[in-house]
């Protein structure tokens, strides 16, 4: 079991009124998408609106199969067409 | 030949852009400039204005990637991208991109692209400020 | 609903234009604005510049007819066209076409399109000034 | 028999070295077509660069079979690709 802080931002971040989301994992060595599902169970409200979204870790885009360690920035990366 | 650092430029600004620069790369035949301006109205809704939210250093590093990607697959001169961060209210510029190439068709079709990408590929968000109180 | 007079500008300049202006109308969410500026060589050989040359009043008209169309056919807010007439040196801005929409795509195939078609059908002539005596 | 005057722009000009041809045509009436034919018997030089040029008359385009009057103002509008 490990703990995930996950930043959220823009319409994500305002959805949820939160900048930051605790994501409980069963594993103790997550995936990028086990951390994702994560996200939507510690936050309903976003669990239908991450389906465009990816995660970055320390900066990078990773894919849902990328490993999360303890200790890593991660943010969800939503893309909603804006700009 | 992969594009220099000169070739691209980044630039991230805390509220609405200044006026555009004479930009103009030696050797350019064609440059482009794109402005994007808030409107006042989002599906049918009044708004104030839009708040913009970057994640930084992955916004401006990845801004720079897109725009080496874009120069090199369009044999374009150089690119310089402009954009709001914070609030932004109507009419003014939030975005701006620049592109100059020898000739114009390698110019719009790299500004075209360089947009699409942006807004599928870059960890950077708006969100409405509505006119009437929250949402 | 055909474009207003006030929808389309044409300017023709004696010599290389001077620097934008900040043309922004209301209700765009999408100003982009194309520059031709004259290269220092053209089909390998090095030019002094280029002398443009029109036809007018046909030449104005028609670049306001041609504007209108662009307007009407791609939905757009307002174009401005300029055009230098007489001698343009090397490195000067001899072309400048402003288009405003309320999106990008619309503002970029108007302003591709009015240029292809100016270059096909407005008499508006462009001569090269070789760099060492006449041709 | 007619002759009408022609005047002539950019490239085309350059290469006849002159603003204006007169263009002799055997009609009264000539059409543009026959205008811009007498053009290029007029200035030979000319006459290979005329495929993609039509006649304004009066600052008008016109096609190859429209009338042309002494008095009207007439042009070749060559079209180089330039701009």
């Amino acid at each position: 079991m490990t703990t995930i802080t996950v930043k959220l931002f823009g319409p994500q971040a305002r959805l949820a009124q939160k900048r930051e989301v605790l994501a409980a994992c069963a594993s103790d060595t997550p995936t990028a998408g086990e951390v994702l599902e994560a996200v939507g169970e510690a936050c309903p409200i976003l669990a239908e609106h991450l389906d465009n979204s990816k995660l970055a870790v320390n900066h990078e885009l990773v894919t849902s199969t990328d490993p999360v360690r303890t200790g890593d920035e991660v943010a969800v990366i939503g893309m909603l067409g804006g700009g | 030949m992969s594009p220099t650092a000169t070739q691209v430029e980044v630039q991230l600004t805390k509220g609405a852009l200044g006026p555009a620069t004479d930009w103009r790369p030696k050797g350019a035949g064609a440059v482009v400039q794109f402005e994007g301006v808030v409107r006042p109205t989002e599906s049918g809704r009044s708004l104030r204005g839009l708040t913009y939210e970057c994640y930084e250093p992955m916004t401006s590093r990845m801004l720079g990637e897109l725009g080496a990607d874009i120069v090199e697959e369009h044999g374009l001169i150089a690119l310089r991208v402009e954009h709001s961060i914070g609030f932004v209210a109507n009419h003014a510029v939030s975005f701006r991109l620049y592109v100059a190439s020898a000739h114009r068709k390698a110019a719009l079709a790299g500004m075209d692209q360089f947009i699409d990408r942006m807004k599928q590929t870059i960890p950077l968000w708006k969100v409405p400020e509505w006119e009437n109180g929250d949402d």
